[in-house]
């Protein structure tokens, strides 16, 4: 096994989808069962994925392997020198663990898709649509530049687009796939200039070359503070694409599409992409880039939890608990926890994909209801998905034993340390009391939806476990959901292989002055190449993370424990009526139910003020600007006339006053005028008799 | 008064009292045949003028064609039945008033102009010289002369079947 | 009276000319206007021959005549097509009463 | 080498069309239809032929020896009145990587548009007897290097234009031709004032040593052909060019259109056929910022410099402007005229960049919102040769009825939203990088920048109130795409997204010529300022 046979491998399940896309939806129409296809084209794809991940990781751990070609090559230009843009692939670590994931993910919700989205009318298409997604997210994950980064992500929009809106006869879907576009397209817009700003400074789209000269003190406009914007203005795209305030209103919305693409793209995946971009441009985020990254992360994790705790709609609840989730990997990439983040996106895409695929098997067994105040008591009636979903609960919630609290409770250390060392503890607090939110919204969901007395007689009666192509998947995720996969120990996941071997991090390449003194290594790095866990922290870091395990460790349990127990004292042993407590708290209640107003906030200033532009400039342009046009218009003719006018009455009236001489004149000679020829001829004659005799010569 | 004279005031005399009655006669069939004379008398003199190809040319032209076409032209735009083919004429007055002044003017000056006469004598037979003319010195004006005359017939065919 | 000569030529042609003139402006009936015209040409081609016989012209006089016989018999035939069509529109053919010039 | 004529045969052949049109009987519409879509058809073949003997590395712009496929002899030469001076016009044709993808987009363009012609009913003879001349005419304008040339063939299309949208157009076609007749005409004023002033101002050396006043284009860009005492010469210290820079500049805004002159598309655009749409917006539009790039830029190097960052504004508020303006509206291809305006604002940023990734970008925006918009008009004409109606809110839920018809529209409408692996992507990143790369542009530019946020927000607002929701009962019965639809989306469809996913074939093609008036630009700015004055 070579790089280059990796290269072919990685090219192969990049392309494999968009086949499968374009195969898909061109014979749609004629052959029912082209979506085996597609299916067979993502198993093939899962299998190059896991050669790659398990290839790259085993034999070039240490290696970033690239392959590039000129896309576009203008050559030696006269005010920009040489320009070339190159698009290329590079598998290092992550990319090959983002890939195994994705396509993990993507092919287990296929073959989900398979039985729930049974009987649709544009059956095919929708396959077709997930081709096209997988596609764009293994663009995503597999570039080597910022450029084919930003350009799989507008294509990621645009499958998530189409996803949302598959029912577009709804109209609530059709909206909310315009919103979810327009919304990431906000955090795009920002994502391209700080793209821009990146190319104007150093004449490459290229991640590597780009950080070669960041290393050599290479910054935009030669200063820390744009180097901080350039950050910033990536890190936007991250905003819009995984749904961080102030972008996430679109994700809640994004549940109008069908439950399986939810779970892929919604929760697993494309969301997840934000994330992922952070982690391949850490190394330009300055310490300043870092506290609003991690800000905004920690705002993310808190403000959706809140929402999440009144939320009555299964796939709500869960969308809110995607937003707080993908805040906390922000939250943890903000304070330097880098590895953690990029774990906990790889454990969160399992549990979060379950639950979604779990709430999905739940939903068609009741028929499309999605209220938890109609459920209840489905334990009984589905085991597995019972069972399965406990298991994603747990980890979510961060029980030992499960995936969830390895990555959760390194997030959480990180941010503590990060407390230790900077003194500002606001993240951790943060962190810790989204966790007590986090467990108890997740079981509030479990214990209304599986325990109980059912309180929809009828639904309940015809609910029933779904088949085995649903139930597969969910097992799948489940089993993945479990320390065992991730390390041997199931309370420090630092010794297991994902974190020592499996995720390495780059440099920070910019400048010392701009980082964190903790994001200062002790000593140089060794060579370019390669990567190894501890080039980018200093030793105080390193003490401050092993001194916060513990203590973590235990009061992460202890939040994650309480939140349970609320919610069993509310829920199931009913010791407090939640109806009173609600009462009680009713602006709160109100305020949690109702989303922070963020809707209607958007709606009242951007959206209204946008549209009222609009309408405004639309009537200033066709009232003044057009209406200047036609009263130049109308002065012109006005002018015209008015010059007729006096044309008319001076000027004409001298023509006239002749005319009028000529005409009484006429009018003796009127008589003249018979219309006859022949009288005509007769006066002809008079005149040549006449002037014969005047000019007569006999 | 030789032969010559007393031939040539015969011709005249018929040509100008026929086309007198051409002009006043007020039946439009009688004026016609009138017309017929005059034509007859214009060829004598055309004779007389040793002119003997255009005499039979205006026989058969005149006589032949033009006036046969007049007569369609009389019937065609009269009902027949009702032979109530008299014509008025208007301006009688002026225009005789007018035309007198206008003959005795021209009248004078022919009478007044003094001609400088150079008798040719006409050649025995004008027929081969006049075909030698038009095919050679005028033939261009003679094809010319038959494309108008196509064009004419064209038009006029077209024209009268609308 | 003089030997016939020249100008006994013209002077009928006058007349010819003056009769025809007098046809075509008063009489009302169009193919009446025809006919004063013939007579106007005819005068002509008098006139041609005449300066042709007496003015040592050779023949071309006469060529000429001939050339407006010709013209006088495609002027006839177009003029009649007129006067039918005319006949045809307005059921009328006295020249007077045609008279939508004027208007 | 090339001694086939082709720029004069792909320039006149529609002419000759014209003339056989024109002998054709009326009851001859087939024929007629027919024979109009082989010219067109050879014009693309002629095109390609262009593109394949096309060669890469020659410039153009400044010097007659980089043009490619030059036609030159005398024209007009008139010595024989001392009181005129002499007057010698050229017949001077050739193209270079500016003016061939224009050419190659007029041709697809025209014959797209009488594919849609098909279904004209209204006096066919004379339709396709004028949409034959207004192609001459387009054609002329991208090949001509004669300044009166290239003003005869300008003129020649703006006659048919006003026909072909005042009598086959929509209710109110009078208005709206006459508006865009007298606009256009108002522009014309500004550039043959403009020209006439270059004339006087530039001798060009003959052969024989003596030296004439000259129209060609080629020559007002060369300093050593300035008149002393020219009134637009820069040897001249009271010389009007600046004004004269504006004035034609204005002429071309017109077209463009540039905001405030831009009021006669929507309405022009409206109450065109759709074919003539398709052309107007296609190609029409392109002709302003191709003369911008053609004679504004290159005769006036040192005032183009120093009114960049105004070019720059205009573009930004184009596209903002526009595309604002776009949300409001209700009728749809209203709608589609405002993008228009908004996606020329694009070109507008690009060239007021002045480096090659700008220009290169606004050149291949030229191109391809020459597609991109052909295929929106021609989405519109679709529905409404359907049903008769273009009020957005009338319709809803197509997208059940019409699947494949939808598709198209997606792949168009996200086209025009700049999406990438879709050519506009391209075009559009190249003029951001273009523009943002100039210190004195950068904030207009990250401003335009918002105009992606408003593009995707008008055009999937539209998407979704025509396509997607309900089906409305009352369009329960609407056919899918016929086949002649097919044959003139599928091409569009494809470049787009062969341009998208690989646009090097037409950097390409432009690149030399890009490089060659960026560097001509660059050292004009040296000899003007020599000059003083500036």
């Amino acid at each position: 096994m070579t790089e280059s046979s990796l290269i072919n491998i990685a090219v192969t399940i990049l392309f494999l989808p968009i086949l499968g896309f374009i195969v898909t939806l061109l014979l749609g129409k004629k052959v029912k069962k082209i979506y085996y296809f597609e299916n067979i084209i993502l198993f093939f794809s899962l299998a190059g994925a896991g050669i790659l991940a398990y290839t790259k990781l085993s034999l070039f751990h240490d290696t970033a392997i690239t392959a590039e070609f000129t896309w576009i090559n203008l050559g030696n230009t006269p005010l920009l020198g040489e320009i070339k843009i190159n698009l290329g692939i590079m598998i290092d670590n992550i990319a090959a663990l983002m890939i195994l994931v994705v396509m993990l993910v993507s092919f287990l919700v296929h073959i989900f898709s398979i039985e729930y989205m049974r009987g649709d009318p544009r059956y095919n298409r929708y396959f077709a649509y997930l081709g096209l997604f997988t596609f764009s997210m293994a663009g995503i994950v597999l570039t080597h530049n910022i450029l084919m980064m930003y350009m799989f992500w507008e294509l990621v929009g645009v499958s998530s687009y189409l996803l949302i809106g598959f029912w577009f006869e709804k109209k609530s879907a059709a909206d909310a796939g315009k919103k979810a576009f327009i919304v990431n397209r906000i955090g795009d817009v920002g994502m391209f200039i700080g793209i821009l700003m990146l190319f104007t400074t150093y004449h490459t789209f290229t991640f590597d070359e780009i950080f070669a000269q960041i290393s050599n003190g290479v910054l935009p406009f030669n200063s820390g503070f744009w180097m901080t914007v350039t950050g910033l203005l990536i890190f936007a795209g991250a905003i819009g694409k995984s749904a961080q305030f102030p972008l996430h209103v679109w994700l809640p919305d994004a549940m109008e599409g069908p439950t399986p693409v939810s779970a892929l793209i919604h929760a697993a995946t494309m969301v997840a992409a934000g994330v992922y971009l952070v982690i391949r441009v850490f190394g330009i985020m300055t310490s300043d880039a870092l506290v609003v990254i991690a800000t905004i992360g920690a705002l993310s994790a808190f403000i959706p939890a809140t929402i999440a705790l009144t939320q009555n709609d299964i796939k709500k609840v869960l969308a809110y608990s995607t937003i707080s989730q993908l805040g906390y990997m922000i939250m943890a990439l903000g304070v330097g926890a880098f590895q953690f983040a990029f774990f906990h996106l790889i454990t969160h895409a399992f549990f979060k994909a379950g639950l979604f695929l779990g709430s999905g098997s739940v939903i068609t067994s009741m028929h499309h209801e999605q209220d938890i105040r109609q459920m209840g008591g489905l334990r009984k009636k589905m085991p597995i998905t019972y069972y399965t979903m406990l298991i994603y609960s747990l980890a979510i919630s961060g029980i030992p034993l499960t995936s969830g609290f390895l990555s959760k409770d390194g997030i959480l250390a990180g941010s503590y340390a990060f407390g230790l060392l900077t003194g500002n503890s606001f993240f951790a607090i943060v962190g810790f009391f989204v966790a007590l939110l986090t467990a108890f919204y997740m079981f509030r969901l479990m214990i209304l939806t599986f325990h109980g007395e059912p309180r929809n007689k009828e639904k309940y009666e015809h609910a029933k476990e779904s088949k085995l192509v649903m139930t597969l998947p969910l097992a799948v995720l489940a089993i993945l959901s479990i320390f065992i996969w991730y390390t041997p120990n199931p309370f420090n996941p630092e010794q297991g292989w994902l974190l020592s071997k499996g995720i390495n991090t780059h440099e920070q390449y910019i400048p010392d002055n701009t980082r964190f003194d903790f994001l200062t290594p002790a000593k140089e790095p060794v060579i370019q190449n390669e990567e190894s866990a501890s080039v980018m922290y200093s030793e105080s870091y390193e003490e401050a993370i092993q001194e916060s395990h513990i203590p973590t460790m235990l009061l992460s349990l202890l939040m994650a424990g309480l939140g349970i127990l609320i919610a069993f004292v509310f829920y199931q042993w009913k010791k407090i009526n939640v109806d009173k407590l609600v009462d009680r708290f009713n602006p709160l209640y109100k305020f949690s139910l109702n989303k922070w107003y963020f809707d209607e906030l958007y709606d009242a200033t951007a959206v209204k003020g946008t549209i009222g532009l609009s309408s405004f400039l639309g009537k200033f342009d066709s009232k003044i600007i057009d209406g200047i046009v036609n009263g130049v218009a109308t002065f012109t003719r006005g002018f015209s006339s008015f010059i007729g006018k006096f044309d008319n009455i001076v000027i004409d009236g001298i023509v006239n006053f002749t005319a009028y001489l000529s005409g009484f004149i006429g009018l003796i000679f009127r008589r003249f005028q018979t219309g006859k020829v022949q009288t005509y001829l007769v006066f002809v004659l008079i005149s040549v008799v006449i002037l014969l005799f005047i000019f007569n010569s006999f | 008064m030789t032969t010559y004279d007393i031939i040539f005031y015969l011709f005249a005399a018929v040509t100008l009292l026929s086309a007198f009655f051409v002009v006043t006669n007020r039946n439009i069939v009688h004026s016609a045949f009138y017309l017929l004379f005059t034509f007859f008398g214009v060829a004598g003199i055309y004779v007389m003028l040793g002119a003997d190809f255009v005499a039979i040319v205006q026989l058969i032209v005149y006589v032949g064609g033009i006036l046969i076409l007049l007569l369609f032209g009389v019937m065609l735009t009269n009902k027949i039945t009702n032979i109530e083919i008299k014509t008025d004429s208007i301006n009688a007055l002026p225009a005789s008033i007018v035309l007198g002044l206008f003959t005795g003017a021209l009248g004078a000056a022919v009478l007044n102009t003094n001609w400088k006469v150079v008798e040719s004598p006409a050649p025995e037979a004008t027929t081969t010289a006049l075909g030698n003319l038009l095919i050679n010195e005028y033939a261009l004006i003679f094809e010319l002369l038959g494309i108008v005359l196509l064009i004419a017939m064209i038009g006029a065919a077209s024209m009268a079947r609308k | 009276m003089l030997h016939v000569g020249l100008t006994h030529f013209l002077v009928i042609s006058i007349a010819l000319f003056s009769l025809g003139l007098y046809a075509v402006v008063t009489r009302k009936n169009a193919v009446m206007v025809l006919m004063g015209i013939e007579l106007i040409l005819n005068s002509a081609n008098i006139n041609f021959i005449a300066f042709s016989k007496f003015g040592n012209f050779g023949l071309q006089g006469q060529l000429i005549a001939l050339f407006v016989i010709v013209l006088a018999a495609a002027e006839a035939a177009v003029a009649l097509a007129i006067v039918l069509n005319i006949y045809k529109t307005l059921a009328n053919i006295n020249v007077d009463e045609i008279d939508s010039l004027r208007d | 080498m090339h001694s086939v004529p082709y720029l004069s045969l792909i320039t006149f052949l529609p002419i000759l069309g014209m003339i056989i049109v024109l002998a054709l009987p009326k009851t001859q519409g087939r024929a007629i239809k027919s024979l109009t879509l082989l010219i067109t058809g050879i014009q693309v073949i002629i095109a390609i032929i262009l593109l394949i003997n096309y060669d890469y590395s020659l410039g153009g712009i400044f010097e007659q020896s980089s043009f490619q496929f030059v036609e030159k002899w005398r024209w007009i030469d008139i010595d024989g009145f001392s009181w005129l001076g002499k007057i010698k016009v050229d017949y001077f044709l050739g193209i270079d990587g500016i003016s061939t993808p224009l050419l190659l987009l007029t041709a697809i363009v025209t014959f797209i548009a009488t594919l849609s012609s098909w279904n004209i009913n209204k006096s066919i003879k004379g339709y396709f007897a004028l949409f034959l001349l207004l192609d001459t005419g387009m054609m002329g304008v991208f090949v001509a290097l004669d300044f009166f040339l290239f003003y005869i063939f300008w003129e020649l299309m703006l006659l048919p234009m006003y026909f072909l949208i005042g009598v086959w157009g929509g209710p109110r076609r009078e208005y709206a031709a006459i508006k865009f007749f007298l606009y256009t005409l108002l522009g014309s004023v500004f550039i043959l004032i403009v020209m006439i002033g270059l004339y006087f101002s530039t001798q060009e050396t003959l052969a024989d040593g003596t030296r004439v006043f000259t129209f060609n284009i080629l020559a007002m860009m060369d300093t050593n052909n300035f008149t002393p005492n020219g009134i637009l010469s820069p040897l001249n210290p009271n010389n009007l060019r600046f004004i004269a820079y504006i004035a034609l500049f204005a002429g071309f805004a017109i077209k463009i259109p540039m905001f405030p002159f831009h009021t006669w598309l929507p309405d022009a655009h409206v109450e065109a056929p759709t074919p003539i749409s398709v052309i107007l917006a296609g190609v029409l539009l392109k002709m302003g910022t191709y003369g911008i790039l053609r004679i504004s830029y290159p005769v006036f190097p040192e005032i183009t410099k120093q009114l960049i960052w105004y070019i720059a504004l205009f573009g930004m508020i184009n596209i903002i402007y526009g595309a604002l303006c776009a949300m409001a509206q209700r009728d749809f291809k209203k709608m589609i005229a405002y993008s228009s305006v908004s996606h020329m604002g694009y070109v507008l940023l690009g060239m007021a960049s002045m480096n090659t990734l700008g220009i290169s970008g606004a050149v291949l925006q030229m191109f391809n919102h020459g597609t991109i918009t052909a295929m929106l008009f021609l989405i519109v004409g679709v529905l409404y040769d359907r049903t008769h109606t273009r009020d957005m809110d009338a319709f809803g839920g197509i997208a059940v009825q019409m699947p494949v018809y939808t598709g198209v529209v997606t792949v168009a409408f996200f086209a025009a939203i700049g999406l990438p692996s879709l050519s506009g992507f391209i075009s559009e990143a190249f003029v951001f990088l273009g523009a943002f790369a100039v210190d004195l542009i950068r904030v207009l530019t990250v401003i335009s920048i918002s105009g992606i946020l408003l593009g995707a927000a008008y055009m999937l607002w539209a998407l979704q109130r025509v396509y997607l929701g309900k089906l409305n009962e009352k369009w329960a019965s609407l056919k899918d795409l016929t086949f002649r639809e097919y044959a003139m989306f599928i091409p569009l469809a494809l470049i787009i997204i062969f341009l998208g996913v690989y646009p090097s074939p037409m950097l390409d093609l432009m690149n030399s010529s890009v490089n060659s008036m960026v560097k001509f630009m660059a050292d004009a700015q040296v000899i003007y300022s020599s000059f003083g004055g500036f």
